[in-house]
Order: C-alpha cells, then structure tokens, then sequence
C-alpha cells in the first residue's frame, strides 16, 4: 500500500487529537480540516467537531470544497452554533483544541499570520489571524503545523509580529497574562513532529523516514531540540488512509505542500496495525 | 440606532448605496466567499466612495476590489484574503506594503465584544487574550480594565457602532424583513450594533414568505433593502447559488497583475456596467451552472473544478 | 460547563432530579405561567431536597412550591408570584415576611449580564442601572467599575455560573438536543452559563424530528433528559397545552390558607403520587382540555375561564 | 355612549403614548396592556408595540388573557424578540417608552413592588420588580400608574423601598447617576392626570369629573402640586372604546381596580371628536 507526503502529514495531524475533545480548526486550513474527519471517523468517533467557518457540530461532508465556508461543511449536521456561540464556548473553555497554522513559527509556539518584515510597511503582508489571537489564549491544547518548514523561513527564532501567542512572549508567559488555554501541544511539520518541553520550547519526537536530522536542523531557524527517543513518524493505517480519501476527492490537502515535497512518495511495511 | 419605523424600504440598489458616505464606518455582512454584500460594493465603487472605514471578521474580494478601487482609508478586519485556495489579496497586499491603506488588523473576538459593547448600551467590554499578541499594538484606541472582583487586569475595548451594515440575505420584504441561513457570520450583531442596516436581497417577497422562511434580521433593525438577483455575486448565497471560484481566480489574477489588467476587470464587471450589465458580463450559463449544486453531489463538486 | 459527549442522556425523572444537590445553585427555566419545569420541581421535592438557591427572571408556582415545601434557602428571582390575576405568592411571601428564607431580589437585566459573564467567560460584567435602585443594597456581592474611556462609574456584577438549569422542553431527544418555542426567557443563556442542564420533554422523539422543528439547546449543552408527559402542567408549554389557571387558582388558595390546606394539595399532588399520579389527580378531562386552545378563539378564551 | 372609570382610565393611559414610539409593558399590568393595543388601534398606527413577557412586535391577539406571557399575545406577530433583544435594545436607547407601576409611588416618581415596611422583614412581601430597576434607568420615557391613588397608601412622600428609580433618589439625579433615559413622563391614576415639573416633582394635570381636589388632596401623601390650568380628563373616544372593547373581552383590565371603583360610569358629552 503506498501513500505521499500529504497523506501521511494529515494523519499525523489527526492522530494529535484524543477521543471526546470537542475540536475546531480556522479557514484555510485544507490538512487541518481534512485530519479532523480523518480523527472522527478512526480513532476519535465521540469527539466534537466544530466545522471552520461553518461552525457545524459533526457534520459528514460528502467533499471539503476549496473555501471553508461552504455549505457542503456543514451537511449531515444537526446543528450550526452561531459565530459567537462558537467563540463564548472556546473562550470559556469548553474547546480542547484548535489547529494554528503560521508562515512564521518560533521555537515557543507563537505564529505570525499578519504581515513579514515591519508591520507597518511588510515586505509581505498576509491575510490576518481571524480569531486566532483571543482563541490562542483560551482553548485547551493547540496543534501547529507548517508544510513550508524546508523553506528555512517558517521556523524562526523570532516572528516578525506575533499574532498568536504560543508559550510566552516577551510580555511574558501564559500564566503571567492569566490566559487559561495550555497552548501549542504538538508541532507537526512536512519534516517531523516536534512536542513542547517544560520550557515550552519546540522539541523534535518524530522524524519522515525520508528527512535526516541534518536537513531538520538546516531548516530550523532556533537551536533544535531533539528528544532523546527519537523516533521515525508512525506511517497511517488503511483505514486512515481509507477516511482520508473518502474526505478530500478533491485533494484539497494537496494546495499546502510545495510541487516537490508533493512527489514524496511511501510503501507501509505491511502488517503495521492500525491505531484506530 | 434607534428603530426604523417606515412600512416601505425598499430603494433602488443605486439610492441604497447612495446612503453610505464618503468616510462611513462600514460593516460588511457574510465572511470568506460566502454572502458577501457585492452589488452594494460594486454600487460603491461605481458612486466613487472614498475614505471607507471598514470593519468585520474574515473577508475576501468584497474588501480587495474596494481597496482596488481606491474606496478604503482603514481596513479593520480579521482576514482580507482567498485562504489556501487562491492565496492572498493582491490590492490589500499592495495597498498594505505601500501603506496607500491602514491597516489596523484585528481579531473576530475583539470585534464581537466592540460590538456587543454598542448593542448592549456599555462604553466597553472586557476581553481575554489579545495581551501577549502584536495585534495589541495596532490598536492604541484599547484600554485596560481591572477586574473587582479577581484583581486580574484585562484589555478593554471600546464599543464598535458601524454608520452602516452592508448584507445581503436570499431573501427579504420590502419592509426590511430578512431571512438569512446559516452560517450568520456577524450579520445579527452589526444589525443590532449599526445605526443603519443597507440590505441587498437576491429576492424580494411578500411577509408572510419571509416569515414562513423563518426572520433572521427584523424590519425594525432596517433601513433600507434593495433587490439584486446575485446580488452576493462571484460569493455564495445558498441555496441559490455556489461562489464562484473561477471568476475569483480570474478577478486574483487581474488583480495580482494590477494595471491594464485590473482597470479591465473594473470597466468589465463594476464602473462600466449597471448590475445587469454585471450578469450578462458574468454570463446567464455561469450563473445557471452555480445554482445546480444541489442536484448531486458530482453537480457540487463540478462548481468547485 | 464543559461539553456533555454522550450520546444518550435519557434518565428516569427520579435520577434526573438527583442530580440536583442539596444547597445546590438552580437555574428555573421557562417564566410566570409558561414552560416552568414542574415535574422536576415537584420530583425535587418528592426527594426531600434542601437549602437550594434558585434563580431567574419572574416566576410563580415553581419557586411557590419549592418555597412551601422548605426546599428553597435562598430566592434570587426578579419576580415571584401570580401577577394581577392571583396576586401575592403565598408561601413566597410568609417566608419573607419570617425571614425563614433569605430573598435576595435581583433584576431580570442584572440577571442577564451575570449569566453573559460566565458564558462569555468574563470575571465581571457592567450594568447600568441598579444605581439608584434599593436592589443594589440587596447584593454585598456587586461591585463597582470605572470605564477607563468615558470614567463614569458603572456597576459591575460576578459571573452567575448555576449548578443546573432546569429545562422544560414540548420537544427533545434521547442524545438531548431540545426544541423550545418563544418565549424562550432566559433558557438559552442558562444552557451557556449552568454547568449541566437537566431536561424534561413532553415528547421523547427521534433527532430528525427535533432537527425539524429546529434546535434551540444543542445536546452538548445537556446533562441529563427525561420524558415527562404535561411536565410543566399547570403552566403552559405550548403548542401542547395551555396553563391551566384554575389548578393554580387552587394551588394559591391552598398556599394561602396554609396548615391543612397546604398539606392536602401537597399529599394529593406533590408528596403522595408519582407524575402519572399527578396527572390522574388533575383529570384526563381538564388535561385535554388545555388542549383544546387550538381549536377556535372560543375554546381558547374558555380555557382562561 | 357610556363608559366605565376603567375604560376611560385605560384610554388616558392610551394617550400618553405617541405615534412611532417603541412602546413596551411589564407583567402583572392588563390595564397597560390593553392600553397599547388601544393606542395602536387608534392614535398611534405606526407605534412599535412589544408584548410584555412575550416580546412579540406588533401582534394582534383576538383577546388579552389573564397571564402576561401567553401565546395568544403573540397572534398576529411577524417577530418575537429574544428576551435579551429587547433588554439590550432597552439599554442602549431604542426603547421610547415603559409603563410602570408601584404599590407605592413617590412625588418624583419613584415605584417600590418589592416590600411594604422593612425589607429584611416586611410587613407585606410584594411580588418584585422584574426588569424595571434597569429598564427605568435607559427607557426614553416612563407612563406610571396606578388605580389604588384613593387608599391614601400609593402616593407617598418616600417609599419604603425603591424598586425602580424615578427623577430622583437620596443617591441623586438620573443626570448624577449618568442615566440616558428621560424617567417619568405621567402619573395616570384612578382620580386624575399628573406629569412631572421641572423639579421632577409630580403635578396633577387632569382630574375625572366625579373627583373632586379635595379628595385627590386628601389621598396624596405629598403636598399636592397643582398646574394652572387644570383640566378635566379628556372623555375617550367612541373609536377608543371599540378598540378597548375589542381587545379586551375578558376584562382582565378591571382586576386592577377596586370593586367601588368599578362602579363609576359615565355619559360622554354628544359630539366630542375623537383625537384619533
């Protein structure tokens, strides 16, 4: 059974998410989106997910469309919380997790999502953080990812502007600002899987058996931390693989990930259980 | 914000448009592409609006095409941009990187408390978070408030209370009755936040159709309501139509090139027509094929190729 | 508050009830003569409950009952009582007038803000008002907050996070989503703000059919459901029945009198029988005919009779 | 054509009313009540009319039941508000005008429904205030009334409690308590008309033919102020009492007065011109 690098990455993404967690992800967030109904059809059939944009509670789309507001989201769902039902839930910590993406990442977790170079006159200015920056603070865990790590650009010691905060800042830490979220839990990106040590530093658990430690740490714009388990990334089941494609016909996953990363291609080592 | 009393809004969409200033603090209604207020933008650009001050959560060519058109002085939404699909915002990108715009990025949290705070009568709302984020910072008009009862030290925001809320619903009466479907987005708060609600509706029916469609917006809340078939236009209204994602890379691309380009897609599809002129521009075939979404899922799918 | 995940929360009336703890703090949904949730309150006391502190907005029998049967400690209602109609809450006001139980009066507005503190997750809310009222003496608990824009002094009010809301719903599901028609009072931010929502149903039925009549209070909002026919007799829960005034007609003369008078009703409505004793004890006629307020103006006006 | 005290207090309490107002009404209170629906029905057709507890806009209910918060007030209703729609419209200033009523009331308008004597231990516990200690803060204009002004126990000099706040309490002015709404507009009673001077002080306006100043005098438990140009109330239209008649078959409206009250009947002078 062979799989590509945008397949394995989702599932990887899914797998960040237990069972019974009540889960939400932003727009423009194609791998995200799409892991969250790879999770709720394996391994985390009780979570509740929130659909983007949508807001639908446990929808069964037939497809995830280009855009994440779309009707298509929400069909199969017996109800759609109103926008600031959504955000009242996640602000008094009733969302377990919430999926944040950054074009800049730094080694604490904080993303930069609104403008690189100086903000009031970037280099590039980007689309904005949506609600990221009061969810940042309040929901339960937050998994990151980035398929744009081996640029060397995306993993920086310091974003240019911080418009999620992560594990501190330099106004402080979490606990300082009295924020009542956990922050970044994982970091999944197209080279490995990084957790948060008790720094809330960014440390590597998981490496693609396709990628050295060398090539990680080029990419890696703060010193790398490496856990001393080390491990090679747990390669997706049938059935994931199974969910993943009956999800995204459309291969939504795909527009995330550079043409050549998208060539990455993989054979399971035959009878690998499946976790789900 | 006091009610709207008149049994009759109905106004052309020109005259609608027309109640929008040069200089207004403006709420767009929908989010993404998905019921964005088009013809009322269009309208807009073809009036010659300047100095808008819009506000909102995450937007897309609503927002671009009037920074296109030289229409925005302050940009105070969430997002501006076409998610992973077709990237960012070309003329907010320019715009921004030549600070022609400014830019005061906030984050749809903050912007529904601003607004709570004006439709719950108070001078400010507490907020959590935003501390700790650089969107703080593009903001000096934030205060801070201490909490009597914990001690703890949370942002204050001032209250949001837009001149105008542009929405387009499916559906509506002409004495300002609208019927929206899920998801509202922040259409219901700038409703009751605004001084006035400008509506657009792809159609206008009697009361008792909106009423059996269930009253999302009510009349007293509405100062005037337009019909526009399209009316949300290449954005999506369902259950009429799917947005239309061709158009938006072609509107991307005129955009991202700017120049000739740009100035071609605006006599084509804005300043050089009137919103019929718009739909014969789009093409009644395009139009029809949007609306066939709900046929079958391969249909659905076929809107999105 | 966090979500409840089962997917079947369909509990006897008995151990619904039990949920609610002695001394714990009650949100009583529905108001006045509408949609009170009856069945629980009289199952609660079936059970002996005590030291509860019940809040909400205008209520009657419900906390009358509670009152009278000595399970209620602390009253922080807007309002009890029987309006013009029947006048005074008998059992409400002896307790006052002896101080046997501490009334704690509030605002239906003051109410509403502490319910937004806990569900929007806030420390404290402002409100204006209060001021000037002799209730802000009534609440050590209020503080007070100065805007740090406009420096005026407002009052400023705790989180109000109840134990449980008790919901009465005409339409709800075993997974627990419920149907309620308006008003709905303040049942939707109670569900928000209370850590669980015990539910009773007049009609147990599947999700479709909630979905179509639409969800008011989504499952993940709800703790416990139980299906109880005419659960909120004598009020109202429309469109199944109308309140039925001459039950609390009888109720307030009995509650009025007191001693033996009191003890009867309670043994023959409350303490002595189960629910499907109660609904024998009030008649399958005078049920039915609470019905019968469909049928024609006629039938509706004699029902108030 | 005649008409009985309750019928011409309703109508006076009709009038105070003006055309495109939003208008709304408390529980416990038919004679309101019916009053809203007269004005709408007569003088104030574009009034915006919100049905007590029910908050349906503008309904056409066949009949006003005993109970304040009952479907059949909303028939005819295109929309109900949310009860915290309408409290929020209240606040921030979209609400013109509110009845209200006090077991006792005092000169500036002041009401107390919560307790006769001391509060900790009151000789009679009344029902309570609902909504009005904020709604009287931020309401444009307040209709006070009551039919018990003949007990001598309703107009009082101080309250023994204060419910909801009038022109003025020990704490201060609605000005000095930074309140947006206008307080007390008229005092409507059983025995005549006040409105309020620029002390905020209540002032009787209007007397019914069969009261004479004495027995008004002899009721207030305030020195009486008196206008100059007192007049007596104006006697209702033949269209005002059909709409009241109509509205009203039950008579909900007469539980609020006293059984000798009830007895006055009038004969409207021919050829009065209906203000309608």
């Amino acid at each position: 059974m062979s799989f590509t690098i945008d397949e394995w990455f989702v599932v990887a993404l899914a797998r960040t998410i237990r069972d019974r967690e009540t889960v939400f992800h932003g727009f423009g967030s194609p791998c995200a989106q799409v892991a969250m109904h790879v999770a709720r059809r394996t391994h985390a059939r009780d979570m509740l997910l929130v659909e983007g944009a949508t807001y639908a509670v446990n929808p069964d789309p037939p497809f995830i469309p280009p855009t994440g507001n779309d009707l298509v989201l929400a069909q199969g769902s017996t109800y759609q919380m109103r926008f600031e039902e959504f955000f009242d839930a996640a602000v008094r910590g009733d969302v377990d997790r919430m999926f944040l993406s950054g074009v800049q990442i730094d080694p604490h977790g904080s993303t930069n999502v609104t403008a690189v170079g100086p903000v009031s006159a970037p280099k590039v200015k980007l689309g904005g953080g949506g609600g990221g920056c009061n969810l940042a603070a309040t929901v339960g865990h937050l998994t990151l990812w980035t398929t744009r790590h081996r640029s060397g650009r995306t993993l920086v010691e310091t974003c240019d502007f911080v418009t999620d905060m992560g594990h501190r800042t330099r106004e402080g830490s979490r606990a300082e600002l009295g924020f009542t979220g956990g922050g970044p839990e994982w970091l999944v990106t197209e080279l490995g899987v990084f957790d948060f040590d008790l720094d809330g530093h960014a440390r590597l658990r998981q490496l693609f058996p396709d990628v050295s430690l060398e090539v990680v740490r080029a990419a890696t714009g703060f010193p790398l931390r490496v856990a001393g388990d080390l491990r090679p990334v747990p390669p997706p089941g049938a059935a994931e693989l199974a969910a993943l494609r009956g999800i995204d016909p459309l291969g939504v996953r795909r527009s995330e990930f550079s043409p050549t990363d998208l060539r990455r291609t993989f054979e399971a080592p035959t009878g690998v259980p499946c976790p789900c | 914000m006091s009610f709207h009393h008149s049994n009759d809004k109905l106004l052309s969409l020109a005259s609608a448009a027309a109640l929008v200033s040069d200089g207004a603090l403006v709420a767009l209604g929908g989010g993404l592409s998905s019921r964005l207020p088009m013809a009322l933008v269009r309208e807009m650009v073809r009036q010659g609006r300047r100095g808008l001050h819009v506000v909102g959560s995450a937007h897309g060519i609503d927002v671009d095409l009037l920074v296109a058109a030289g229409s925005i002085a302050v940009c105070e939404e969430s997002y501006v941009g076409f998610e992973q699909d077709l990237g960012l915002a070309p003329a907010f990108r320019r715009a921004a990187e030549t600070a022609t715009i400014e830019v005061r990025e906030s984050c749809c949290a903050t912007i529904l408390a601003q607004l709570r705070a004006a439709e719950f009568g108070l001078p400010f709302m507490a907020v959590r978070g935003v501390r700790g984020s650089d969107i703080r910072g593009l903001h000096p008009e934030y205060g801070e408030v201490t909490c009597p009862f914990t001690g703890e030290t949370l942002v204050a925001v001032p209250p949001l209370r837009p001149d105008v809320a542009l929405i387009h619903a499916p559906l509506g009466d002409r004495r300002g009755n609208l019927h929206l479907d899920q998801p509202y987005v922040l259409d219901e708060r700038f409703a009751a936040s605004s001084r006035n609600v400008v509506a657009s509706v792809d159609r206008l029916v009697g009361s008792e159709e909106v009423d059996r469609a269930g009253i999302t917006i009510p009349a007293h809340l509405v100062a005037a309501v337009s019909e526009v078939p399209y009316g949300a236009h290449p954005s999506s209204c369902y259950p009429g139509y799917a947005y239309d994602r061709p158009h938006l890379a072609t509107y991307v691309a005129a955009a991202t090139a700017g120049g000739e380009d740009l100035a071609d897609y605006l006599a084509t599809f804005v300043a050089g027509v009137d919103e019929e002129g718009y739909r014969a521009a789009v093409g009644a075939a395009r139009l029809a094929a949007l609306s066939r979404w709900s046929e079958s899922t391969a249909d659905w799918k076929a809107v999105f190729a």
